[in-house]
């Protein structure tokens, strides 16, 4: 106590160890684990930062899986600044991934993002700081949507490749006698035909998945319900349920599990139908009607 | 003239008090603090932000103790009589231990009970305290003790000693901060209060800062230098036990009161008395 | 004041930043009754060891178990792991391990007093003892690259060497901050209304110690010999200076004197390895995955902490058990509290040093 | 207006993280950095605080605590939201006990980027936060969007 109440004393005489952060800029440390840095044109698109980062704050969004066409994106706001990344990317010491000394500034609900190339496309893309972590999960989910679309083409690319080659064996067999160049035409037609259905099925590529309900292509009698009714279907859902083919309430109080499971895989979050009861809904509004 | 200036203005004094009280504990424990002004920014703020009450009753009770807190100034400055500011100034802790009480959170009642045990500990001190001006200047008017030919402090050493006791119990400040105990209760009777209404019972405080250095003040007598002098000594005092001591347990502080403090007065007033009748 | 006050201590309180939740009930301030609730930070880590994460970047969760142990969360994981790889370490490597854990340990032990001092109602104290931490984190951010979540440990070593400068402010910071911690302890020890209020308050004697299992600073402020730095080399202990610290009264005030205590060991133990630092690799390389089962216990800055890791030959280990020192430190917190003031029972939590998120996962 | 922005008191609530961004605080509480000197204090009490300081990912055991400590508190607040765990979940993201991210429970007016974050970051991040407070008002805010279910149990809404 009576030391205390000197030392008390003694700190009011002497300057407060204090420092004067925002006013005066405090030394950035050396080697401090800040931002992840990524330069485009040295990278080989190995995927391991991908792969190795505990958040998945590193995703690699494939736009164009004919040509493996990746985009990388980083979100700096979930990213745990923990190193890994640059340890296992093969080409960090050239700078394809560099940790910088010091982190973004926090983010305001109406600042502006930081617009740097070096953060990757998502972070170039998004204009409005607000709801971003929604945004990310919208876009964690698109790439990984892209990712199951790039699997299926290349084993519908395998699969076609094995049909080409099967059908080039079986005609190889048959018609031995027959003349080289015909051949070669024949294979080409196959694999055009070929190259058509593939895009049939990049389209509609969650087709396979799960059941579709009964879709329309325009609503009976030239008149469609007003789904926003139910509730949990915003305007925003609505055109997209038109745009699928859903205009009346009959369409959904007839889903069955399958037709749910449909729902969730292409109109909106997952489970949504279920929690706001959407079927029951519809019938409720079937039968006032 | 200057009673009535000095009653209106008392809150603003009592808050640039509590400002260099913030400063200066913040240098005390080597830090730079708040500016000197953030009592008043704390007002503003929180002027602005919405109202919300538990229930009218407890948001009445608030502001009936910041009323009746400044009454209590204003009795002392213009009533004339030490004895019915303190008996005023007991009202307004009543009106906020009934507001404490009036809410169903455990910590409201608990700081109540605290609150109240509280005033049971230092408020005879106050009033052994008056009782031993009237003794000295044969008043109960703080404008007689203020003209007093001698300095009351010399008389009265011990029971200046009491008093100085006892402000840490009135103020909540450490060691006696038992009914604010902020790790503990959470502010105590404070707790449910919001908004404005958090407002009177903040600002009420700060009129307890000028009630009770004014008692301080008294000691001086006619001298005012050394009545200044005390209030400053006092002030850095009980600040740097603020900063020295842990918090005590309420039990400590009622044994405190009453085997100590009381006794050190009474011993005083006993030997004034022995004194003026010889 | 003869009725029953319920009062709920959490899950959010001021005086513990994590969320626990106690009811007492309490009569005129006498805890009668407790109620603990520990469950509010479950995350389900020791399911996302096994499933989510591959097992060589399962340490940067482990890690976020706790911010106060994480480098030993970390480190017993991997400890488990190169011992299933049957990886050899270099001696450079253990010995910056060790360093980076003493000064964590440093960190954390200094953190707990104060906070103990700072719900006692000593504010002044709370503050000097954080003032002087900074030294401590100064140096873990200036090695590491981070204050409190190091990212240190990897497979095979650690992911930073020190350089001669750092070598030299270490010294500088270490010595520094040992003369500044004595006085700190002096504070502690000497200070009258501070030993009030921790002198005698929830006291554990060697018996309870023993029966309820207790672990870390809190059994041996009740003269409990227990250390699993004194019994495991997973780290060179034994070369450093290491010396197990006791005391025998088991008040709160003996948990923060044993606190104080093995921080000055911790700073002596770091100066020795920093200037006795071994020359060669920081890392060794390492292939494989890991297989078969193994246990590693390890000290906390809270106690022993028990690993239980199985891999099973696949990239993704197959079960993560993590027992923490709390978990065997909350049964005789709440026998503690029966009994005892409700303005005592923040100081009693607060020198358990309490770690819910290790101990809820 | 400018006058009120020299008062933010603070409300921390820790909904499942780690300790580390605790531990920062009461760093940032200390004589080091003072935050003090902005006016800031620890309150404590959802009553008389003004910004909501969140750390951690929000585990389901969590989400009911903070919507109501979000709700206690009067108009005009702000959210702020520390460290890596409250944006999207952090290094806990998808595990089966997390709400990933505070987002979705209160509004969230602030990130502070970083597991854990400087303490210039979190200076950084309450100013951000006190310049946000400055324009808002005494009017009701709803969690609107945020799980309404709650809100008509205690009656802050109408169905």
């Amino acid at each position: 106590m009576v030391k205390m109440f000197i030392e008390s004393l003694k700190n009011l005489t002497q300057k407060p160890a204090t420092i004067g952060y925002p006013h005066t800029p405090s030394p950035s440390p050396k080697d401090y684990r800040g931002t992840i840095y990524y330069q485009e044109d040295l990278c080989i698109f190995c995927d391991l930062c991908e792969d190795v980062c505990p958040p998945g704050a590193i995703l690699f969004e494939i736009t164009n899986a004919a040509e493996n066409i990746r985009e990388y994106s980083y979100n700096p706001y979930l990213c745990i600044y923990c190193h890994a990344c640059v340890d296992v990317c093969p080409k960090a010491d050239e700078g394809c991934l560099v940790q910088a000394e010091t982190r973004l500034a926090p983010l305001g609900r109406d600042s502006t993002l930081p617009q740097d190339v070096k953060l990757g496309y998502f972070m170039a893309k998004v204009t409005e700081a607000k709801n971003l972590d929604r945004k990310w999960d919208a876009f964690e989910a698109r790439a990984a949507q892209s990712r199951d679309e790039m699997a299926e083409f290349k084993a519908e690319k395998k699969r076609l490749k094995q049909a080409a080659m099967k059908a080039k064996k079986e005609a190889d067999a048959k018609t031995k006698a027959e003349a080289e160049a015909k051949e070669e035409v024949q294979a080409e037609i196959t694999i055009e035909n070929n190259v058509e259905t593939k895009t049939e099925t990049k389209k509609e590529p969650t087709k396979i998945a799960s059941a579709m309900p009964q879709l329309l292509t325009e609503p009976k009698d030239g008149k469609k319900d007003d789904l926003t009714q139910i509730k949990g279907i915003a305007e925003k859902i609505e055109l997209i349920l038109n745009e699928k083919g859903i205009y009346h309430f009959q369409q959904i109080a007839l889903w069955t599990e399958e037709n749910i499971k449909w729902a969730d895989e292409n109109i909106s979050f997952v489970g949504r139908v279920k929690r706001e009861k959407w079927i029951e809904q519809a019938k409720e509004l079937l039968a006032k009607k | 003239m200057m009673a009535i200036l000095f009653t209106l203005f008392a809150p603003i004094i009592g808050g640039f008090m509590y400002g260099i009280e913030r400063v200066v504990k913040a240098r005390m424990q080597s830090r730079i603090g708040p500016p000197l002004l953030q009592p008043f920014y704390d007002f503003v703020k929180l002027m602005e932000k919405r109202p919300m009450m538990v229930h009218s009753f407890h948001a009445f009770m608030g502001i009936v103790f910041f009323i009746s807190t400044w009454f209590a100034m204003a009795v002392l400055m213009l009533g004339n009589d030490l004895l019915i500011a303190v008996f005023f100034h007991i009202i307004s802790i009543l009106a906020l231990t009934i507001g404490a009480f009036s809410v169903r959170s455990s910590y409201s009642i608990m700081g109540a009970m605290r609150e109240l045990i509280h005033l049971v500990s230092y408020e005879p001190v106050i009033i052994l305290v008056v009782v031993a001006f009237y003794l000295v200047t044969g008043s109960f008017d703080y404008r007689m003790i203020l003209s007093a030919d001698t300095i009351p402090l010399l008389k009265l050493p011990l029971v200046f000693i009491a008093l100085v006791g006892t402000i840490p119990m009135l103020l909540h400040k450490s060691p006696f901060d038992i009914a604010e105990a902020h790790q503990e209760i959470i502010g105590g009777p404070d707790i449910e209060y919001s908004g404005p209404f958090y407002e009177a019972v903040y600002t009420g405080r700060w009129i307890e800062y000028v009630y009770v250095f004014f008692l301080v003040f008294l000691f001086g007598g006619s001298n005012y230098f050394v009545g200044g002098l005390l209030v400053v000594f006092t002030f850095l005092l009980i600040m740097a036990i603020d900063n020295s001591t842990a918090r005590l347990d309420y039990r400590k502080m009622l044994k405190f009161a009453w085997f100590i403090l009381i006794p050190l007065a009474i011993v005083n007033i006993f030997f004034l008395a022995l004194g003026g009748n010889s | 004041m003869g009725s029953k006050i319920t009062v709920t201590f959490g899950s959010q309180h001021i005086a513990i930043p994590e969320p626990v939740s106690f009811v007492f009930e309490t009569e005129n301030e006498i805890i009668t009754k407790v109620d603990v609730d520990v469950g509010y930070v479950h995350r389900g880590i020791e399911q996302a060891a096994v499933s989510k994460f591959n097992f060589n970047n399962v340490q940067f969760l482990l890690a976020r178990v706790c911010g106060f142990c994480s480098i030993t969360h970390a480190g017993a994981y991997i400890h488990g792991v190169e011992q299933l790889l049957g990886v050899e370490t270099t001696r450079r490597a253990d010995y910056l391990r060790l360093i980076v854990t003493e000064l964590d340990r440093m960190h954390s032990h200094l953190l707990a007093n104060g906070h103990v001092a700072e719900v006692c109602g000593y504010e002044n104290l709370f503050m000097q003892v954080v003032k002087y931490r900074e030294n401590a984190t100064e140096i873990l951010e200036a090695i590491t690259g981070n204050r409190v979540q190091y990212d240190y440990y990897q497979i095979g070593g650690v992911s930073r060497d020190l350089s001669p400068e750092h070598i030299k402010m270490i010294n500088a910071k270490l010595v520094e901050l040992r003369k500044n911690v004595l006085k700190m302890r002096d504070f502690f020890e000497t200070d009258y209304t501070l030993g009030l209020k921790t002198r005698n308050v929830g006291t554990i004697t060697y018996d309870m110690a023993k029966e309820y299992n207790t672990a870390g600073p809190i059994a041996r402020a009740s003269g409990l010999r227990m250390d699993a730095r004194n019994e495991f080399d997973f780290l060179p202990y034994g070369e450093v200076g290491y010396v197990l610290q006791t005391r025998t009264e088991g008040d709160v005030w003996a948990r923060n004197m044993v606190r104080f205590d093995e921080v000055i060991n911790s700073i002596d133990m770091s100066l020795y390895a920093v200037n006795n630092l071994p020359e060669g690799d920081i890392k060794v390389k390492v292939k494989g995955k890991p297989k078969g089962e193994t246990f590693i216990r390890v000290e906390a800055p809270r106690g022993e902490c028990f690993y239980y890791i199985k891999g099973n030959g696949t990239k993704v280990m197959e079960r993560v058990r993590v027992r923490v020192p709390t978990y065997s430190n909350i049964p005789v917190l709440r026998e503690l509290f029966v009994g005892s003031l409700y303005s005592d029972a923040q100081p009693i939590v607060l020198s358990f040093d309490p770690c819910l998120s290790c101990t809820a996962r | 207006m400018s006058m009120r922005s020299k008062s933010p008191w603070i409300l921390h609530y820790n909904t499942g993280g780690c300790n580390g961004c605790d531990i920062e605080i009461l760093a940032a509480l200390g004589p080091k950095y003072d935050i003090e000197r902005f006016g800031m204090l620890n309150r404590g009490n959802p009553k008389q605080s003004d910004i909501l300081l969140v750390t951690g990912p929000v585990t389901l055991k969590c989400k009911n605590v903070l919507r109501r400590l979000y709700l206690e508190m009067p108009e005009p607040k702000v959210v702020v939201a520390m460290g890596a765990c409250t944006h999207g979940g952090g290094v806990f993201r998808h595990l089966y006990h997390v709400e990933n991210g505070v987002n979705g429970i209160v509004p969230v007016d602030v990130w502070i980027p970083g597991c854990t974050p400087r303490i210039e970051a979190i200076i950084d991040g309450l100013i951000e936060g006190v310049e946000i407070w400055k324009g808002k008002t005494k009017e009701k805010e709803y969690l609107v969007g945020h799980g309404d279910d709650l809100l008509k149990k205690i009656g802050a809404i109408d169905d």
